[in-house]
């Protein structure tokens, strides 16, 4: 009975550029997150290429995007959880920040990888903070006095009035994640390692989600379940293909291992690190521009196979 | 009223509540005349409007109308269905509704609803359903309409029996912290009540061509206030109801003659 | 590389009968789940058959299937945000039991629902408690005093510190919900509304999970996003066709709204109630009788359409 | 040792880690030799593994050896794969994990560890990644199992440098409530260090074939106890190097000659 007039609804999709320039700002703080997967570094080096400074960078598992952005002056703090170019090395720039305030030391607040999520809940659900039971012995708490306490009204199996440890909201001015596909009105489907990004999002005051491809209502509806954010809490959808490289995209290509490894090398030296800046993000206009850079032997080596999901029946009464 | 013979009161209900949809984009909708009002305002002036079900459903679009807020139809072909903890934590209390739909078995000045118990609740004279997500739905969405199809004394009352749902205002008295502007619309068979902010009493703001605000008052619980500038509420247009007859409840599921 | 025997792996298929009588005990604290969507009502009707006592349930919306355990006996204490018979009467039973203490009063628990969702969200995640910004200015705390007060550790705009309402864990002796399909070893894949199932699960002791079908591992793990609840999460998986009956399960058969309208009428009186219970629960020895019973033209009528999901892409590195 | 000529120290690691998790059904699994030993000990001794993975993979069957624990190839024909909200909220801190498996840059003899910094915290020699989901891991983790390929005075401790991931000795002391045992067993190229209880030091209980007792005791910072019954490890069985060697990791990816 409802036939929702989509001539006149609006789309929310946008250019990077457009998007970017909307939604960041110097001195914001801004989320950035994909555990691994669907990490979304095209807008990383779009944020980079608009010269945005003095960002507070919220980011669970900071690895080389965030080498590339610090490398690029956008980032004065960095709030992690962890600061490692995973089982391929290190992150020259991070270190060189943190270990020898080159050129000037980090604002680096520590967490742990549940102590991060449960910020996000925090935001996400607009509470003033989020209890669980890490932290307790751990010296986190004594570097990070963001990660406090409090006490359960409800008596533990002793009598006694236990107390917890509990992280503050984070609600970013602006989340950015990557994901498979979304329809023009802005519902995310995504699959494999959804992390938390669904948080993120929601924890958000804005949000740009960048996808592989932008598809028609009807493929989005055809499986509801499979959107992991409705459309009223994304901002701009941006279609960007390759647009989490190096990282991958479950179903459109896999990691490129081989440049988390070239990273450590690269992120070694200043002058590498400025190089590879001045060809793949000051060099290129956009992220086609990028993906243009990518030898094909690249792009061969990151294909995926075909395993395909079985349908399943969303029907209703006749 | 002379308007009797065009349309039904349930048409005249759901075309003013639709009206006030006007600009909104996301809203969580009951089962019936809201589902209607909502369904009437995305064809005429809300093209936005994202329709949220207590359920989990975000943007629904089902082929028939829904007989519960769970209907299998509102799920196939809807654009999102989120679990609850997901619905109530981010949707609900992440403060992304700007209209919520209820109704209540009773309802005082400031908006407070009573969906809980007649009498005593320790000793209830009957038992209601309860709040379900009434209570998250007042305490979180920008603003909540009521639509009460009978607007008496036993329901429009000085004093709920029980205060299921509470109004921001006492919410904030308590040490809530809320964004939230409570009851701002109260759509009944005489017209409208309405209020803009925490604070302020429902007052009556519109009546329907023929009403007769002496009844009105007298069939409220409270000193009903009437408004200065008080409406006689615009007729539902041709428009109007050819969508709500002939596509969005052809078979007069909800809309009763 | 990973060539699980699955030979040797044990499966957690059991019928109903034998999952009822290991996993519920009178005096047991028990959760059922499901929001209108696969209500686990066969299930309740074994626990009726099998006579347990003094039962603790939990269930945030108490519609028919507990005023069938009630009428069974089973019940002393219902915790729940909804008593009703949704848009479709009452439940002679609970408002018997309530309003006129007949046979006995009940002792009733009354949240609101999303002070239910977050009693299960502390019992998945161990919590002794989960915040949440419901209940200031109503009367619900007056009438339940396990609905409490925590002060945040961070200031609030003003500088002050903001109190802030909490529940207490929920974890059930078992948690019994229904769902399309799983394996054999316990992986539940569910689509439609998933309502809160996998958090009762997860805060639960002990898990059974009856479905309309156990399907084939390559079913399974065609599409692992699908599964709402891990393996490792699940006690015992029951095979239970229309399981759900009266409510519905998305893509198998619709609700049986006429027998919603019916039951205003069943359960207006202890007698009919009685009768209803002997014919449908004590008169069949268990679920595939209880269909047996089923008319063909009620079958038809609950019959669904197709409409199935558009396969997507698991694919990884070839 | 001169069981060198059969087996790398690798192999040696593996197998003695594959067979400790006997009788274990929900395996949190790092990448590299865990994934190996947990591989060879479902195809062994516990066909009821379910392997999970922090990235959210519950019950990974991959087709290849995963690079990363969130590889493609982890997700891909997997049983279920949920987020971290989940996977951390209610596996990990729902206390669902029976054996955890880590690694850390120091260990003290209690079990703490560190995988933060060298040195100061603020002013760091080398800045290490961080706890990532260690930290819940040890908490929350029924026991857990350390592999430290190079057992030096360097990495075992008398005191870390900082606490990342706490024993759950600290963490009760501090007055957590916890279940978890801690770390409960170490695996080195020497043998095997090992407490079976929360205030228990970490002592050496085994041995690999030809190691000197007095060589662990010099490369361990803290004065390392030896078990009263010391035993020298059985070595791998030719089934175990063949499913190792044939199957599991048949292009040597971890298996370092």
């Amino acid at each position: 009975m409802s036939n929702q007039s989509e001539s006149n609804r609006t789309s929310k999709v946008m250019s990077m550029s457009d998007a970017i320039a909307k939604y960041v700002f110097s001195g914001a703080t801004v989320a950035i997150e994909g555990f691994t997967h669907a990490i979304p570094t095209a807008a990383g080096h779009e944020i980079i290429r608009q010269g945005f400074k003095d960002l507070t960078l919220v980011r669970q598992t900071a690895d080389i995007v965030v080498d590339q952005m610090l490398a690029g002056g956008c980032i004065s703090t960095l709030v992690s959880s962890f600061v490692g170019n995973s089982s391929a090395g290190s992150l020259g720039e991070i270190r060189r920040r943190i270990e020898d305030s080159d050129p000037v030391k980090l604002n680096f607040v520590e967490y742990s990888h549940y102590g991060m999520v449960c910020r996000y809940l925090a935001g996400a659900q607009k509470l003033p903070f989020y209890p669980l039971k890490s932290f307790f012995g751990s010296d986190l708490p004594k570097i990070n006095p963001e990660i406090r306490k409090v006490t359960s009204p409800y008596p533990n199996s002793d009598g006694g009035f236990d107390e917890i440890y509990v992280v503050p909201a984070i609600n970013p001015d602006v989340t950015i994640v990557h994901a498979q596909r979304a329809d023009q009105w802005g519902n995310i489907q995504m699959w494999g390692l959804t992390g938390l990004q669904a948080e993120a999002v929601f924890a958000a005051k804005n949000a740009i989600v960048t996808v592989e491809e932008i598809v028609s209502d009807e493929v989005v509806r055809s499986d509801p379940n499979r959107t992991i954010i409705p459309a009223h809490a994304v901002s701009a959808v941006v279609e960007v293909p390759f647009g989490a490289h190096p990282s991958f995209t479950q179903g459109y290509y896999d990691r490129d291992n081989a440049f988390y490894r070239e990273w450590t090398g690269i992120s070694g030296e200043k002058e590498s690190i400025q190089n590879w800046l001045k060809t793949w993000v000051y060099g290129t206009k956009n992220h086609a521009e990028y993906v243009a850079l990518m030898s094909e032997e690249t792009k061969q080596r990151l294909e995926v196979g075909e395993a395909m999901s079985l349908p399943i029946n969303y029907g209703s009464r006749l | 009223m002379e308007t009797q013979t065009n349309f039904s009161i349930d048409e005249l209900l759901t075309v003013t509540a639709a009206r006030a949809l006007a600009g909104k984009n996301v809203v969580f909708a009951g089962i019936g005349l809201p589902t209607l009002a909502v369904s009437l305002a995305q064809e005429t002036t809300s093209p936005n409007i994202e329709v949220i079900y207590e359920s989990g459903v975000c943007g629904a679009h089902p082929s028939a109308l829904p007989a519960t807020i769970a209907d299998s139809v509102l799920i196939t072909g809807s654009e999102a269905v989120l679990n609850l903890a997901a619905l109530f934590g981010y949707v609900l209390q992440g403060e992304r509704i700007d209209v919520g739909f209820l109704g209540a078995a009773q309802i005082d000045k400031f908006g407070n609803l009573n969906s809980s118990v007649i009498g005593d609740w320790h000793n209830p004279k009957k038992r209601l359903p309860g709040s379900g997500g009434a209570h998250e739905v007042l305490a979180n969405a920008r603003e909540t309409f009521v639509i009460m199809r009978r607007h008496t004394k036993r329901s429009f009352v000085t004093e709920c029996d029980f205060i299921t749902s509470a109004s921001p205002d006492r919410a904030i008295a308590e040490g809530a912290r809320s964004n939230a502007k409570g009851v701002t619309r109260v759509f009944t068979q005489f017209g409208v009540l309405a209020r803009e902010n925490v604070g302020e009493e429902l007052i009556l703001t519109g009546i329907h061509a023929g009403v007769d605000v002496a009844e009105v008052i007298a069939e409220t619980g409270w000193d009903l206030k009437v408004s200065p500038n008080l409406e006689i509420l615009p007729v539902p247009t041709q428009a109007e109801l050819e969508l709500l007859r002939n596509e969005i409840d052809p078979n007069g599921m909800y809309l009763r003659p």
